[in-house]
């Protein structure tokens, strides 16, 4: 098990990766993007499960919290990191959609505005 | 839960691979809110219903309508051609 | 380091707090009052919080500051809070940090159209981020400030969307930036699987005396790529050149100024605070140089075959974090004085050229050195400066810039690296002497007039012919006299260099980190005996790195003079440019490539001496 | 480079990291461990501060700081991405005519799912200290929400809906409502984001000192943010197009 929810975890972020390097459309390499993150979420939540414990969350208002629970931290970082991949994606599908007009491509193979 | 567990992982890495060799953006749309939906499902048997949540809200509905708008601006035909009249 | 001044503990994270509410203000009022009150407003916030990192160097060279957010202090070794942790290495970045975003809002006062003070606002978030940066010592809280550093500067490196330039440049930076922080972030899930803390100091005690597995050297690479994808290190590098080129000028120099220095800042932090005790510095030195080496002398020569101005300074600042890192790479307490010295200077010149480029696009259009051959002339001013930065540079004395460099070459005799000293005399040779190249071609019309500069294709402007300036404003000039002048005062101020031994002894003092951290007194550092800035040697060395760009300027004048007689030269020459050309390829692909790779190297740079 | 040669550089990357990360995720601890120092010491601090959802508690309470600093990343994008979306020197923005032609069951649809995302993103940014949720992912709700006006074909009710002069104010507000909070903490109990509320019962609605004050500071931001940012995506693929272009004013429609 532990050999395999990590290796989900990098395989995502590799694929992702491998998504931006052979993209042929900028918009196909910003979601791409968000794979490899996807990766990240997975890698952290992978770190702070317990077996047989429950979410971090004690909704009872009686129950004083005695059960264990998974660790929290590692959510409340993912929760950041969610955050982040939206609003990164926004931005720079922003960009793609300003490169489209000025470049009338958003082929990576055929930009060549900066180069050297 | 360890099957469901494997079950819920094997099919989001399928679902990343599926994305990322999506090479129509538009149809990427669709496979990452299926990959994000995937998603949720994996953090809700890691017990982490917040972050299931805040995935279906950003990874099912608000990225994918952003992809699908931005497909739609650039890839409309004779939207991006026309531009070149302006510059 | 014994005292803490809980007064300066408590303003620390308004330095973050502070230009955030003052964007909240500009988003909701932006739009509704005048440029000028924009632009004041902004200024205001900039000063204040230069004002605020300046107490903060105050107070910080007397003790470190220490600031458990919200007072979770720890108990015991523990803590579930974020520390803030400021030695005056932290608070002197974060005080040139502010003081360099105060500078280029006041050179942009008349600079860039802006009607809804979204500008104003990115600039102000991107503050936050550096301040964040700096202060905080808590690995996420790191993740999370190069975050929004990055969702800054990826808008503000579009902000011109006219320009295809601009736009590829934002899109590759932001593509990599985020690819690289992902990975750093994998490595922080690593280590904290490993430790169960995240905060700097713990972590180290952590990790101390553990030989380093393989869970601790992935850990170290996989957080180091983030970073270095941030310095700008060879082969992280390609992104900085695309997107210092093309972002508006004050924003360029912001750039190049503090926040790839900032890279190199948190990887030695996160090095010396985190990793030190386990991977020793004998092991780490050489991928340090190793990676030091490869980025100046890349950078330098890419540097040297640029025609594009910004482009050329983008690849000079590359050549320069080589050489912080070079100096940084000793891991020794002169190395890093030198360092901190030579970043400070490097700052405020690499600032004052890339205004400068703003200058002259605002004039010209234009910042293609062929195409402007001789077109200066009429701006004499900007000519001087433009050739006494070149001069500065190349490490001319007696400014900081050289006063770093003179104490990084000594450092490196002190260690019997020669050749590290001809590195850093020709690298900043090289460096300085396209510069002076570019003033001689530009402004004084020296050498061959370049021909084919119609082929070239037009260089992104940043304001139509119409609305050019004519007359320098005077706002733009005070703010590039201020940081010529900075950096001369470095050079020539009895106890910079003291002061940058004792930022530095503080900085790499990993157990006086932790015991402050943890609210215990650290042990009192030995204060070296007081030495004067400059000897002999260093002077020389200057003198002699300012000649030889002088001399290369000339020689790039006239070089197809002399080439000509020298075929085999000029194909070697070529053949290499035209290698290194298509490995830079601005394509997105061989980016992302080159990352992954660069993983692999750094992995290997590291972990194959513990084997 | 070319393609097969990016591909080796690539592979030979992934082949490294491969070497690096194998024998390191073999020295991890188990999956499922037991061992989680820093949960232990977050739960005591979340139920010492009465905050029933410990996730929360990190986020507002023990960590504010990053959060604060996520929520700078958001207002920062959102900004960023209004600035890169702003129509260029040669466009112009065309205003809407009429209503779309919707199929009436859309339209239903979005009508009467409108009202239902309401009422669950305000229910998760106010429950976010005791239950799963809180501002952001309520927030998201509320924000997208909105925009099931624009499914249901009638722009000119979210344009009326959504004026963005009103939600920048809200962006603001919310952001800097959390600072705002933060310097208080400091003013109040001479720290920043020091939870100097009273604590309340745990589990409570009102529980946790400053975290449900947060949420709530957090979900008008995002809402406000996320309204924004589909706002100007929506405008660019609908409505800007360039100057004098030769294209039909009323021409295109909704997919």
């Amino acid at each position: 098990m532990k050999g395999l929810i990590y290796f989900v975890a990098f395989f995502l972020l590799i694929i992702g990766a491998f998504g931006i390097a052979r993209s042929k459309d900028l918009v196909h390499a910003v979601v791409c993007l968000s794979v490899a993150q996807a990766g990240t979420y997975v890698l952290l939540l992978a770190v702070g499960y317990q077996h047989h414990a429950s979410p971090p969350v004690f909704g009872s208002p009686a129950s004083r919290p005695t059960r264990d629970v998974v660790d929290p931290l590692v959510q409340a970082m993912a929760l950041t990191d969610i955050v982040v991949s939206a609003t990164v994606t926004a931005l720079l599908l922003a960009i793609s959609i300003q490169i489209a007009k000025r470049n009338h491509s958003v082929d990576p193979d055929e930009l060549n505005a900066v180069e050297g | 839960m360890t099957a469901i567990l494997a079950a819920c992982l094997l099919l989001v890495a399928a679902a990343g691979l599926a994305v990322v060799l999506t090479g129509d953006p538009a149809r990427q749309a669709l496979t990452l809110s299926a990959l994000s939906l995937l998603l949720a499902l994996l953090f809700l048997a890691l017990e982490a219903p917040d972050v299931a949540l805040s995935e279906i809200g950003i990874g099912t509905a608000i990225v994918p309508l952003m992809v699908m708008l931005a497909v739609r601006k650039i890839h409309a035909p004779g939207k991006v051609d026309s531009r070149s009249a302006g510059r | 380091m014994a005292h803490f001044d809980h007064g300066a503990a408590a303003l620390l994270p308004l330095a973050v707090a502070v230009p955030m509410l003052g964007a909240s203000v500009m988003l909701a009022l932006g739009r509704h009052v005048s440029r000028l009150v924009r632009d004041l407003f902004a200024i205001a916030i900039a000063a204040g919080v230069t004002g605020l990192s300046g107490y903060f160097l105050a107070v910080a060279s007397s003790g470190r500051i220490v600031n458990w957010v919200a007072t979770w202090t720890p108990l015991g070794h523990r803590s579930v809070g974020i520390v803030l942790e400021v030695d005056p290495m932290g608070a002197g970045i974060a005080l040139l940090a502010a003081g360099l975003v105060t500078c280029a809002l006041i050179f942009s006062l008349r600079y860039l159209e802006s009607d809804t003070g979204h500008f104003h606002l990115l600039v102000l978030c991107f503050l936050a981020g550096m301040e964040g940066f700096a202060l905080t010592g808590d690995l996420f809280d790191l993740f999370v400030f190069l975050e929004l550093m990055g969702a800054s500067a990826y808008a503000l490196t579009a902000h011109n969307i006219e320009d295809p330039q601009a736009l590829q440049g934002g899109l590759n930076f932001g593509i990599i930036n985020s690819l690289g922080a992902y990975v750093s972030l994998m490595g922080i899930g690593l280590l904290y699987a490993k430790t169960g803390v995240l905060q700097l100091p713990l972590l180290g005690a952590k990790l101390a005396g553990h030989r380093p597995g393989p869970l601790v050297i992935a850990a170290f690479v996989l957080i180091f790529t983030g970073l270095l994808v941030k310095s700008g290190v060879v082969p992280f590098h390609f992104w900085l050149a695309d997107a210092h080129a093309v972002a508006p000028a004050p924003v360029c120099m912001l750039f190049s100024a503090v926040m790839d220095p900032l890279g190199v800042y948190a990887a030695f932090r996160v090095y010396w605070t985190v990793f030190s005790p386990t991977i020793a510095p004998a092991h780490a030195r050489v991928a340090f140089l190793s990676l030091g080496v490869a980025t100046a002398v890349i950078g330098a020569v890419m540097c040297c075959a640029q025609r594009h101005i910004k482009r050329l300074l983008a690849y000079s600042t590359i050549a320069h974090v080589g050489l912080f890192f070079c100096a940084l790479g000793l891991l020794r307490e002169d190395g890093t004085a030198a360092a901190a010295l030579y970043a400070a200077g490097h700052a405020g010149i690499k600032g004052a050229l890339f205004l400068l480029c703003g200058m002259l696009l605002d004039r010209y259009g234009n910042v293609d050195e062929l195409h402007l051959f001789g077109k200066g002339r009429g701006s004499p001013h900007l000519g001087l400066l433009f050739g006494l930065c070149g001069f500065a540079l190349a490490g001319l004395p007696p400014f900081g810039l050289a006063l770093g460099k003179a104490l990084a070459e000594k450092a490196a005799i002190d260690q019997h690296l020669y050749w590290m000293v001809a590195l850093f005399v020709l690298v900043s040779a090289l460096t300085g002497g396209a510069v002076l190249r570019v003033t001689a071609r530009v402004f004084l019309g020296l050498g061959d007039r370049p021909k084919g500069d119609a082929e070239y294709r037009a260089v992104g402007t940043e304001r139509p012919p119409a609305q050019r300036l004519q007359a320098l404003p005077a706002a733009a000039l005070s703010a590039i006299g201020v940081l010529i002048a900075g950096t001369l005062a470095l050079g020539v101020l009895p106890g910079a260099r003291d002061a940058a031994e004792r930022a530095a002894a503080a900085f790499i003092d990993r157990s006086g980190y932790l015991a402050n951290a943890l609210g215990h007194a650290g042990h009192q550092l030995a204060i070296a005996p007081s030495a004067p800035n400059w000897d002999l040697r260093g002077v020389l060395l200057g003198i002699a790195s300012a000649l030889l760009a002088a001399g290369f300027a000339a020689a790039s004048c006239y070089g197809r003079r002399i080439l000509v007689h020298v075929p085999a030269l000029r194909l070697g020459t070529r053949a290499v440019l035209r290698a290194l050309h298509r490995v830079h390829s601005g394509h997105i692909g061989d980016y992302v490539a080159w990352l992954m790779a660069g993983c692999a190297i750094l992995a290997g740079l590291i972990g194959l001496p513990l084997r | 480079m070319s393609r097969p040669v990016r591909y080796v550089v690539f592979c030979l990357g992934v082949v490294g990291l491969a070497i690096l990360l194998a024998p390191a995720v073999a020295h991890l601890p188990a999956f499922g461990s037991t061992f989680h120092p820093y949960r232990t010491l977050a739960v005591a601090a979340a139920v010492a501060h009465r905050t029933a959802n410990v996730v929360s508690a990190i986020n507002f309470d023990q960590r504010g700081l990053d959060t604060f600093g996520e929520e700078s990343i958001f207002l920062a994008s959102v900004a960023g991405a209004a600035l890169l979306l702003r129509p260029g020197e040669h466009e112009t923005e065309r205003r809407p005519l009429g209503h779309a032609r919707m199929l009436d069951a859309t339209r239903l649809l979005g009508y009467v799912l409108l009202p239902l995302s309401t009422i669950l993103g305000l229910d998760l940014i106010s429950h976010g200290n005791v239950t799963p949720g809180g501002g952001f992912q309520g927030g998201v709700v509320l924000g997208t929400g909105l925009h099931l006006l624009y499914v249901a074909g009638s722009y000119d009710a979210l344009e009326k809906m959504r004026p963005t002069t009103l939600f920048e104010w809200g962006e603001a507000i919310g952001a800097g409502s959390y600072g705002a909070l933060g310097v208080a903490g400091l003013l109040a109990s001479g720290a920043f984001l020091a939870n100097f509320v009273p604590l309340g019962h745990f589990g409570a609605l009102f529980s946790g000192g400053t975290v449900p004050l947060l949420n709530i500071a957090v979900g008008i931001e995002v809402a406000s943010g996320g309204a924004i940012l589909l706002s100007h995506f929506l405008r660019q693929a609908m409505f800007t197009e360039p100057a004098g272009g030769g294209r039909r004013a009323s021409g295109e429609r909704d997919e």
